[in-house]
């Protein structure tokens, strides 16, 4: 639970605060609004309600989709209550037990609570392994007893995590040598001279390679010779004379 | 009396929590009443020598455990657990409502408990009761943690709900 | 002297032997003569008292063992089954794959699972079906112990999003 909400929220006529603490959803959210700003249920005013939803959402967009979509829901949820509120019945009393919105809101939020504050108390009890510690506790890894498969799942999780990480994945080259030989032997057709760079635009050190491995290929075969001026300089191909016999 | 040093001997060299019924097993012919009186001359003894550490009933037995006092210097030795506010949430839910489902958790909190969930079966505080749907039941590991003995040792409930104005 | 009981706490919950150096690293500026002092003086406080275990030194360090006296009870105690996260996997693996052999179980963990296949067997959890390859199987106690009625009863893979998604 949040430990550091601010207390500085006092009345409905005050702006609300827009730097809001750590929530831990809509519910928790919306009780804390309605406690610090002492709505009732009845006359609960939607719409600042659903402004601090989206600035809360706003803060947290990019941080957690699912979450943010779960303030979305109650917003549209508080929506739909307030108009059943606003909404002429015909009968007044739209506060009968169980059959109103407004009374299955409240039933929400009073179990909500409850649940909110029992995890209050457990976490002020003193707790075996952060208070207290068991006799020889302190080793390095925790050897717990069996406790059913949710363990058995759990150790699955961590196949699955494990190996996840030790895949390798290997891209398929599917640039062929043979290919890119016959590339450059045809722009050697058309320019004199040609830049190794040309031969890889992309500059994608596998291509690089393959276009570098063409080019001694075809050095081999004596149709093109290679051509660098100074160490780490560009790397021309140029076209010889005798250039019959490659494909 | 003998039988109080070997429940002493028994209880410090358990594995976590000793069983009553393990006790009674081993020493045969003690009551429960009986045991009880002695973990209590213990823990007095330990109380006035100064000692750093007390037997406690938790999970339907007795576990030795540090005294509040000392765990600064422990959590120096290793990492203490640590459980986030939704987590406890979550926990508290499952320890009142439970066994429950995930989607009887997540309408109560209005939120999703995926990875809440995740972590507490991590610290084996909760169970899966296999099924469709499955559900989370507490395990005797949380009650160890938390110094419960069993489930109708939490306060009730409705000493949590007060009703709206 | 309250580092007295600080260095006992530190010994009491330690798993085996507490080295020098993690003492030394807890509780600043105590010397080596120091801490020998103190664990005479409670060694000496145990036995004035009559209790059933003292802190021995052992390799580098200390060590809280109980009294041989006490060794025959001790033995007697059924310790609760307790798998390292390596062994759990593996069962894991055999309880989902059914019969399989050690090569099947290696590959789907990525690392050898000879010792966890040893300690498995001797908790009775697997059995071995003979043939070649010799596959592992889980065993009638496997289910006791996990609290099921058969192996259908495992959630299946699908079920597994709902908290480790």
């Amino acid at each position: 639970m949040p430990q550091d909400k601010p207390d500085n929220i006092s009345g409905l006529n005050e702006e609300f605060i827009l730097h809001l603490p750590a929530f831990d959803g809509p519910l928790d959210l919306l009780l804390y609004l309605i406690e610090k700003n002492r709505f009732t249920l009845e006359n609960l005013e939607v719409c600042p309600i659903i402004d601090q939803y989206l600035e809360y959402i706003r803060q947290l967009r990019s941080l957690d989709i699912a979450l943010a979509g779960e303030f979305i829901e109650m917003s549209s949820y508080l929506i739909w209550l307030k108009s059943c509120l606003l909404l002429p019945t015909g009968n007044t009393d739209m506060e009968g037990v169980g059959e109103s919105p407004v009374e299955e809101l409240k039933q929400m939020l009073i179990v909500y609570r409850a649940m909110k504050q029992a995890a209050i108390d457990f976490n002020q009890r003193p707790l075996l392994y952060r208070d207290k510690f068991p006799r020889g506790s302190s080793g390095d890894e925790r050897i717990l007893a069996l406790t059913g498969i949710a363990s058995l799942m759990q150790a699955i999780d961590v196949i699955k995590s494990r190996t996840k990480r030790l895949v390798i994945q290997v891209k398929r080259n599917k640039v062929s040598i043979r290919e890119v030989m016959g590339k450059i032997f045809k722009m050697l057709g058309e320019h004199e001279k040609i830049d190794l760079y040309d031969i890889a635009p992309s500059r994608q050190r596998s291509e690089l390679v393959v276009a570098f491995m063409a080019a001694l290929e075809l050095s081999k075969r004596s149709i093109a010779r290679i051509v660098q001026r100074g160490l780490f300089g560009r790397i021309y191909l140029v076209k010889r004379g005798d250039a019959d016999n490659g494909k | 009396m003998e039988s109080k040093e070997v429940l002493e001997a028994l209880i410090f060299s358990a594995d976590g929590t000793l069983a009553f019924k393990e006790i009674e097993r081993i020493i045969p012919d003690i009551s429960r009443e009986k045991i009880d009186e002695l973990i209590s001359e213990l823990n007095d003894l330990y109380l006035s020598t100064g000692r750093s550490f007390r037997i406690e009933h938790a999970s339907g037995g007795y576990i030795f455990v540090t005294l509040e006092h000392y765990a600064p210097y422990i959590r120096a030795m290793h990492s203490p657990i640590r459980l986030s506010g939704a987590a406890l949430e979550v926990l508290a839910v499952i320890a009142y409502k439970g066994p429950c489902s995930k989607q009887a958790i997540d309408t109560i909190r209005g939120v999703d408990s995926t990875s809440s969930l995740k972590n507490l079966i991590k610290h084996q505080l909760i169970n899966i009761k296999p099924g469709k749907p499955m559900k989370y039941y507490t395990t005797d590991h949380f009650l160890e943690v938390f110094g419960l003995n069993s489930l109708s040792d939490l306060p009730d409930i409705k000493q949590f709900e007060e009703v709206f104005s």
